[in-house]
């Protein structure tokens, strides 16, 4: 038999073995254990290490809030740290290990950091390491030194690189009510609110529904409270307007009642179901929410607090009860409040012995005297723990007389022999999701906690939420709350009656215990409450400080237990009430969140792909695909054994002698429609486009409003009042979005309508001195002769019996034309295109040589047009038409983008006939080893076929005027230096003779 | 945070794209007044309260909107068009009423 | 002529897919409908419009924002201040509507080729869908017929229920394929099958 | 005088039980007047006030600050310091800024933790790469240092990053910064905080500036939640606020918005990454602190806010590229979220010049680019100040750059703050 399980009790299936290891012990536990039941059950006392003294630590919690007992779980090569073994539901198979500790758990050698103590106080790091000032330690590398150690001693679990297979999903949801928490209030508001008809989520972290019920030995309704809550879950179960969600926690509020949770769906099998994610999120849009999220118990501050076997008394009932796992047989309690004897009375009746209860207070209830009495305990009224015995487990504590007022220990001190140590210092509301939505709390002095703030956002609270603690309470405020949050009215039905002990629910203000030896506020960070005054005397008093300073709440716990009794030591300090120390502003998450539910459908897909319809064929001809964007586009055809070079000057060189096509479908479409378009076109784009006549097309240039260049393509005329705009494949969605701007905002007087047809048409540029041949030989339905089809016509006609329409326009500079056909005839067009382009020598070419060919022709694209040129450094200034205002034009004139060292764009010819790099820079005389004197830059480079030269296309200062002088590649990053020619952007047939034909 | 198109309804921001101040007045486009363009380009009020701004809704229906939002609370006291469209906005009443 | 590609084509895989073992509850398909149309009236036309729709299509749209109707061939439905999204079984859509909206009541814009018709249909149709989209597919807030503009991330979306358990989602082409894929990978849990 | 911070002192406290420490700053009532007024505690007021102080022998100095001492941006950043940027004038101002981090914690005799563990910008595109090139190339003519990094080197560096040729944004390469790193940004604040009160300037916690005190349209003082505070001069350097206080002065518009920056912080870690790393298609960056968390964020939320609290469509993208690039940190999970208030300039560049009233100074406008700017923007900030004319690396920092056309543009988004 197990050591610590009870023989009958809890919530756990006892029918059930679960088999599972713990640093690579093999443990059984049953059904329903987390593994910090299953392995208190064998007697493990010893769960991890504190962060920075590596001190031995036990279970503190029985919850989310855990700080001591981090574990990394296993599965396989995939690892998740710094889990609390209290939120792990043991399953077959799980493999869990501990965490910041070398060699073993037991023996760590860190633990040695335990003798710097007063030393590694708060603050330690800022005040030493700032190395010698001289020397080859000076400057920051002494601290690079140290902080190599340093790094590798801190640090909890680790992460790995294996990529996780498991997969992750978003749910949106909408409700009219989410209840957060299914303890008493929880589960009223829920069953109310669905009574009203109201769409209903129900959300609770814990796996079971019922909080406190599981572990509380209240009745309700005359049955134990877990059992109504279990029909009361059930009930909700039947209800199709109800969404129950365990194992959720919400951890997030945000603006407009969005609520962010985490579902752990399938952490707690051995495998999941097909297609089955590991955790779900859920972004839930609530009209109203129920705050029924309950309180954390804090830790009391006595030197010895941390020792394993100290725990909070609640998470050992719960433990009792719950889990039927006695976390020890002697056990000894330590409170300042009355919620602690109910601990004792369960913990006796589990089978425990109790041997002590501390009570700092002097005068207590005839009550909780009764209830010692019950317990068999010693009460030590007006004492207080000022010393804990043993190693890695508990074998003693140590009492003194404490008054309450004055802090004061007198007397002798007196031993008892303990096994395990429960402590309560009241309990602090779990009031996050509120303050996360925009209020602050506010502090109650009588219950010594800060409660929720009035809501700024639509929530109601219910239960110890509010501060309630009380199960009554609970149950009215819980039901009062569901009525209203589903715009409901009071019913008059009774309320479900509660069998409780009663306690006063009001702690005596006592936090810290001052006595000789390390007291702990922060379990995890391992901050003392000298540390906190060490702080104060620094001048480190306020909160925000408090916190950055001593580290105090940053660790994984997020100081779920330590925020106010932190607080209190430092507004003892300062003499000062504990609210005007300030209060913690809480912020999401409420509970650490996995970064793989947070990406969800996107880990492994983060951006959607966008293919172009001719994108198989390109694929199954051996194109090398290139990201742009989202899309994919063909880079080169390459053939066997072709470099990337070789490949697209073949392809360039074969399209200058005969013939090129290249998918342009990727370019931006917008069908421009209406009586207004060609105005509208008129004062978007610099140039005229009112005068284009119908069955014709245009180059444009866009400017933004502040003067500089935009966008440019081809527009063209399809009826008097359809346009089709071409912009570039980067911008599309910018331009569509200005334009939209511009119709909707600015001129709504505009009778014009945009529309994306960018996927409505397939696009092939076909180009080069057969181009047209091969057109005439397919194209059906219209002649494509110079007088039908001039530079820049359009026609409509059939290839291979589909509609296409035919723009002639160029970007390679060859004579070429650009065939636009249905989406979805793309490849059938494609294929006929291919196909009779055979007899012409046709080659299909990629972006690479579509680069090439237009740094010939020295035309511009993002790289030149990169939100900081303006038209005129692009030469293209003969386009700013002076007839008309457009977009731009007030503002183009200003100083700055008139000035005469601007960089202008300008070409150039390497002179050692060495390949040159894009982003090399350019200067006037070359420095290798200390480069300087950059008067601009390389945008765009190639090996040019048709001049038989490595040439580029530059930015550079004042460049114009600086055609045909030499100036020099300075490129350290590539150790590429050399002499080049400036020369005109336009290499190769400036006079355009051979598009013009 | 959920914006309430007029058309579409409450949706989440992740549908909205921000166009930024809606106080900027543009000059008339053949205007030389340089002082007004600057300051229609460049200048913002950037209020901490209410703040007078156009979102449109680009994973929606696209339209732009006129949203008056509080940079302190992020609340959001009102939603309209910026095109002046009573008739969709009687349309969605007439929703509301079925 | 020649038949439309789909874009879906290498990403169709007919057949049950996913934890169908324990019972399909999607059915995926692309309905490939031979047209599809935006109609958007000037202000003050739209009436005019609805006309023509009606004239056109036999369909008649219900009041307010995002309303719409179906006829199994026919579809209509409303996606931004009056404008349309129209689809039918049969090609020549844009030509038909060419006549009966004239330049004085709005525009025609054909996007028979541009967009791609995605059907999800099933008792989980609306659980895969909000694993996607964040607006309510519950049937009161999103009534049959009705249409929504909304958005994936990067993919546009217009949807139509076109029944209880059944919606229509127009993408544009490019990211078909991509997001057919999102959507089979997200009906894996529930079971699914591509018909 | 204070007793000096080192290995030493720490042991004699120790042994006296630490109870000699004293406290970092004094905490003064604020005097009627002062040479200088600096509003915001934050990093850059403080540099101010000390480098007013060290530089240029000004010490009757008091820095006003509304809550507690560093409670703006210089507590809420990811502690990235660099200064690869593309354009010469941010170039030169970054790299002087680095230059003063270098020296920074022996200056102050105060551990800033500055780790020049280098910042590595991974490029996605050969023409993602060459952008990259362009820009250190810029880096290296203007003598800052700057290296390419194949795949390879950068999978030696970085294990856990997938560099997966078949990933959809697959690794072709990075920039890498050696000298760049990170800094612990609380204690930035505090060393200056403390190196200021040694030399005399009074930090004034918990002092609201409620409006200014003005003769004509000179600016004369300030009135406060503690009263009248006259000074000669008054400097502004309130990123986050400006708009606000500005405001106060009868500004009503300024070439900036406020948006809110939201970053996050994972549960603590063993040593995961050695650098400093950023995502080139989209917008991530990440590094480890030294207690292991690491820390990491994206883009602004887009709107408009003073909130301090942002959005989920920010959180979840952030984390999507995070898995993008290291899909080991699936199963990791966020610990903390946090906001900060840019302000957003028009250009993405900082403003740093006198005015624009009589006997005001302004400092503001930093974008996301604050934290690592903190000594160089006090330096010059203070050189402003005393000298009545900026310093060559701030000269082209003004506030009528914008009307005039002269921006400093270093995305080439336009006047479009959010995109900067």
């Amino acid at each position: 038999m197990s050591p610590r399980r009870t023989d009958t009790g809890g919530r756990i299936d006892r029918l059930k073995t679960i088999r599972f290891s713990f640093d690579g012990v093999a443990y059984t536990g049953h059904a329903g254990d987390t593994l910090a039941s299953a392995l208190l059950a064998k007697g493990v006392t010893l769960f991890g290490r504190s962060f920075k003294y590596h001190r031995p630590r036990g279970l503190l919690t029985a919850g989310v809030e855990e700080p001591n007992a981090l574990v990394t779980v296993l599965k396989g090569e995939v690892r998740e740290p710094n889990i609390p073994a209290t939120m792990v539901e043991i399953h077959d198979g799980l493999v869990a290990i501990s965490q910041n500790r070398f060699p073993s758990l037991a023996w760590d050698i860190h633990a040695v950091n335990q003798l710097g103590g007063k030393i590694l106080s708060a603050g330690f790091y800022y005040k030493t390491f700032m190395g010698p000032v001289i020397g080859p330690l000076k400057g920051t590398r002494f601290w690079m030194f140290c902080e190599h150690f340093i790094r590798r001693a801190a640090g909890l679990g680790s992460a790995g690189s294996a990529k996780d297979p498991a997969h992750y999903e978003r749910m949106n949801a909408f409700c009219d009510v989410l209840v957060v928490g299914s303890g008493p209030a929880g589960l009223m508001a829920a069953k109310a609110a669905a009574d009203q008809g109201a769409r209903v989520m129900l959300a609770d972290l814990e796996p079971r529904f019922g909080g406190s019920t599981n572990w509380s030995n209240e009745t309700i309704d005359g049955a134990p409270a877990a059992d109504w809550a279990r029909r009361t879950v059930t009930q909700l179960e039947g209800r199709d307007n109800v969404r129950l969600l365990p194992r959720t926690t919400v951890w997030g509020y945000y603006d407009n009642n969005t609520l962010a949770a985490l579902e752990r769906v399938s952490d707690h099998k051995e495998q999941p179901a097909k297609g089955e994610p590991r955790h779900r999120y859920w972004a839930i849009r609530a009209r109203s929410v129920v705050l029924a999220t309950g309180a954390f118990e804090r830790p009391l501050v006595f030197p010895g607090n941390d020792r394993p076997g100290v725990m909070l008394a609640h998470a050992a009932e719960r433990y009792a009860n719950e889990f039927g796992v006695l976390p020890g047989e002697r056990i000894a309690l330590f409170t300042n409040n009355d919620s602690a004897y109910r601990a004792a009375i369960a913990l006796k009746k589990a089978g425990a012995a109790i041997v002590a209860i501390a009570d700092v207070r002097s005068e207590l209830s005839p009550e909780m005297r009764k209830l010692a009495t019950e317990a068999e305990a010693e009460i030590f009224a007006g004492h207080a723990v000022v010393a804990t015995e043993g190693g890695k487990a508990l074998s003693g504590v140590k009492v003194q007389r404490f008054d309450m007022v004055t802090g004061a220990l007198t007397g002798d001190e007196r031993s008892i022999h303990a096994d395990c140590l429960l402590m309560s210092g009241g309990w602090s509301p779990t009031i996050h999701l509120a303050s996360q939505a925009g209020a602050k709390a506010e502090w109650n002095a009588a219950r010594q906690a800060f409660l929720p703030p009035k809501p700024a956002q639509q929530w109601i609270g219910a239960g110890a939420f509010t501060g309630s603690f009380s199960t009554a309470e609970a149950i009215a405020e819980g039901r009062a709350a569901g009525l209203a949050a589903a715009g409901g009215t009071s019913t008059p039905a009774a309320l479900p009656t509660v069998e409780a002990v009663h306690g006063d629910p009001d702690p005596a203000p006592v936090f810290e215990i001052r006595a000789k030896g390390k007291s702990f506020v922060d379990f995890q960070h391992d901050v003392t409450a000298e540390d906190v005054r060490l702080a104060h005397r620094e001048g480190f008093v306020s909160v925000e400080h408090l916190k950055r300073y001593t580290t105090l709440g940053m660790a994984t716990d997020q100081g779920k237990s330590s925020n106010v009794p932190g607080l209190a030591i430092m507004a003892e300090a300062l003499g000062k009430p504990i609210p005007e120390v300030g209060t913690t502003r809480f912020r999401p998450p409420f509970a650490p969140v996995s970064i793989g539910s947070l990406a969800a459908e996107r880990f492994g897909d983060l951006k959607p792909e966008r293919l172009t319809p001719m994108h198989d064929w390109h694929v199954a001809n051996g194109a090398t695909m290139y990201s742009a964007g989202l899309w994919y586009r063909p880079m080169i055809y390459g053939l066997s054994g072709e470099t990337i070079e070789q490949a697209y000057v073949r392809e360039a060189k074969a399209t200058r002698e005969s013939a090129g096509i290249v998918d342009v479908s990727t370019l931006g479409k917008i069908a421009v429609q209406g009586p207004d378009a060609a105005a509208f076109l008129d004062r978007v784009y610099t140039n005229m486009f009112s005068t284009l006549a119908v069955g014709k097309a245009r180059y444009g240039l866009m400017l933004r409003e502040d003067g500089f260049a935009f966008d440019d393509g081809t527009t063209w005329r399809l009826g008097e009042q359809d346009f089709l705009m071409t912009t570039t494949t980067a911008n599309a969605g910018k331009v569509m979005q200005h334009l939209e701007y511009f119709l909707d905002v600015i001129w709504p007087d505009l009778k014009v309508h945009v529309t994306s047809v960018t996927d409505e048409w397939a696009g092939a540029a076909i180009g080069g001195p057969k181009a047209r041949q091969i057109l005439a030989a397919c194209v059906t339905g219209t002649a494509v002769d110079n007088a039908t089809l001039p530079f820049m016509g359009i026609v409509h006609g059939q290839i291979a019996g589909v509609p296409v329409m035919i723009c002639r326009l160029s970007f390679s500079g060859e004579m070429a034309f650009e065939v636009y056909s249905g989406a979805g005839h793309g490849i059938h067009v494609w294929e006929a295109l291919i196909e009779a382009g055979k007899p012409f020598g046709l080659v299909a070419y990629g972006l690479e040589a579509l680069g090439t060919m237009r740094i010939e022709k020295g035309h511009v694209t993002g790289a030149e047009i990169d939100g900081r040129t303006t038209a005129r450094d692009l030469h293209l200034d003969w386009m700013l038409s002076k007839k008309k205002p457009f977009i731009g034009s007030a503002m183009m004139d200003r100083e700055g983008l008139i000035a005469s060292d601007r960089l202008e764009l300008v070409g150039l010819i390497a002179l050692d006939n060495r390949p040159l790099n894009g982003g090399a820079h350019i200067v006037e005389a070359l420095d290798e080893t200390n480069p300087h004197g950059s008067i601009g830059h390389i945008t765009a480079c190639c090996y040019s076929p048709a001049l038989g030269k490595h040439i580029a296309l530059a930015l550079v200062q004042a460049g114009k005027a600086r055609h045909g002088t030499r100036a020099h590649v300075s490129d350290p990053l590539r150790n590429r230096f050399g002499p080049v020619e400036i020369v005109s952007n336009h290499f190769y047939d400036p006079e355009g003779t051979r598009m013009h034909g | 945070m959920l914006i309430t198109c007029p058309y579409c309804g409450p949706r989440d921001v992740i549908e909205f794209t921000y166009q930024g101040d809606g106080n900027r007045e543009r000059p008339d486009p053949a205007s030389q007044n340089f002082e007004a363009w600057n300051a229609y380009v460049y200048d913002r009020l950037n209020p901490a309260g209410d703040h007078n701004e156009i979102w449109q809704h680009s994973g929606g229906c696209r339209a732009h909107l006129r949203v008056v939002r509080n940079t302190l609370t992020h609340e959001i006291s009102s939603v309209a068009f910026v095109r002046g469209d009573h008739a969709s906005a009687a349309r969605r009443k007439a929703e509301d009423k079925a | 002529m020649a038949e439309r590609q789909s874009p879906l084509e290498p990403e169709f895989h007919v057949g049950s897919h996913g934890n169908f073992e324990h019972g399909v509850e999607i059915l995926l398909t692309e309905t490939r409908p031979g047209s599809i149309v935006q109609l958007a009236a000037w202000p003050g036309e739209e009436k005019k419009l609805i006309a023509a729709i009606r004239t056109v299509t036999g369909l008649a749209l219900p009041d307010g924002a995002g309303g719409g109707s179906s006829d199994g061939v026919k579809s209509v439905f409303g996606f931004a201040p009056g404008k349309f999204t129209v689809a039918d079984e049969a090609e020549g859509l844009a030509a038909a509507f060419a006549k009966a909206v004239t330049p004085a009541i709005g525009t025609v814009t054909d996007l028979s080729h541009g967009r791609t018709a995605i059907r999800i249909a099933g008792p989980k149709a609306e659980w895969v869908l909000a694993k996607f989209f964040a607006i309510d597919f519950a049937l009161p807030a999103f009534p049959v017929g009705a249409g929504r503009s909304t958005a994936h991330h990067d993919v546009f979306a217009q949807i139509q229920r076109t029944g209880a358990d059944q919606f229509d989602i127009y993408v544009f082409r490019s990211f078909a394929r991509s997001f057919w894929k999102a959507l089979c990978h997200a009906s894996e849990e529930v079971g699914y099958e591509v018909q | 005088m204070m007793a000096e911070y080192s290995a030493f002192s720490l042991l004699a406290n120790a042994l006296k039980g630490n109870k000699d420490w004293k406290p970092a700053w004094r905490k003064p009532d604020p005097k009627a007047s002062y040479d200088v007024i600096i509003i915001g505690g934050g990093g850059h007021g403080l540099a101010t006030a000390y480098y007013l102080a060290k530089e240029h022998g000004i010490t009757n100095v008091a820095v006003l600050e509304k809550g507690w001492l560093g409670s703006g941006n210089v507590g809420r950043n990811t502690t990235a310091v660099r200064s690869n940027y593309l354009l010469p004038a941010n170039t030169r101002f970054y790299e002087h800024s680095m230059k003063l981090w270098e020296g920074l914690s022996h200056e102050l005799n105060y551990n800033v933790m500055f780790s020049q563990r280098g910042c590595l910008n991974l490029a996605h595109t050969p023409a993602q790469f060459d952008d990259y090139a362009r820009r250190g190339n810029a880096m290296r003519h203007l003598g800052v240092d700057a290296e390419l990094m194949t795949p390879a080197q950068i999978k030696r560096l970085i294990p856990a990053l997938d560099i997966s040729s078949d990933a959809r944004f697959p690794v072709v390469g990075g920039l890498m910064q050696r000298r760049a790193g990170t800094a612990r940004h609380d204690a930035v604040a505090w060393g200056y905080a403390r190196g200021a009160d040694r030399r005399g300037v009074d930090i004034i916690e918990n002092c609201e500036v409620t409006g200014f005190l003005r003769d004509g349209d000179r600016v004369i003082g300030v009135t406060t939640s503690r009263g009248d505070i006259r000074a000669r001069k008054v400097a502004v350097a309130v990123a986050g606020s400006t708009g606000r206080v500005m405001r106060l002065a009868g500004v009503e518009t300024m070439p900036i918005e406020s948006h809110v920056l939201q970053a996050f912080v994972t549960e603590s870690l063993k040593p995961f990454i050695d650098t400093v790393v950023t995502f080139g298609m989209g917008h991530f960056y990440m590094s480890q602190s030294d207690k292991g968390g690491l820390v990491y964020g994206g883009d602004i939320d887009g709107y408009n806010s003073y909130a301090q609290r942002g959005n989920l469509p920010i959180v979840d993208e952030v984390m999507s590229e995070m898995l993008a690039l290291f899909p080991g940190l699936a199963r990791v999970r966020m610990l903390r979220s946090w906001g900060g208030v840019c302000d957003m300039s028009m250009d993405g560049s900082p403003i740093i010049t006198t005015g624009p009233l009589p006997g005001m100074y302004l400092n503001c406008g930093w974008c996301y680019g604050g934290f690592k700017a903190t000594p160089a923007s006090g330096w010059t900030f203070a050189w402003t100040i005393a000298k009545d004319e900026p310093h060559d690396f701030n000269a082209p920092f003004t506030l009528d750059r914008f009307h005039r056309g002269l921006v400093i543009d270093d995305k080439g988004q336009g006047a479009n703050p959010r995109l900067h």
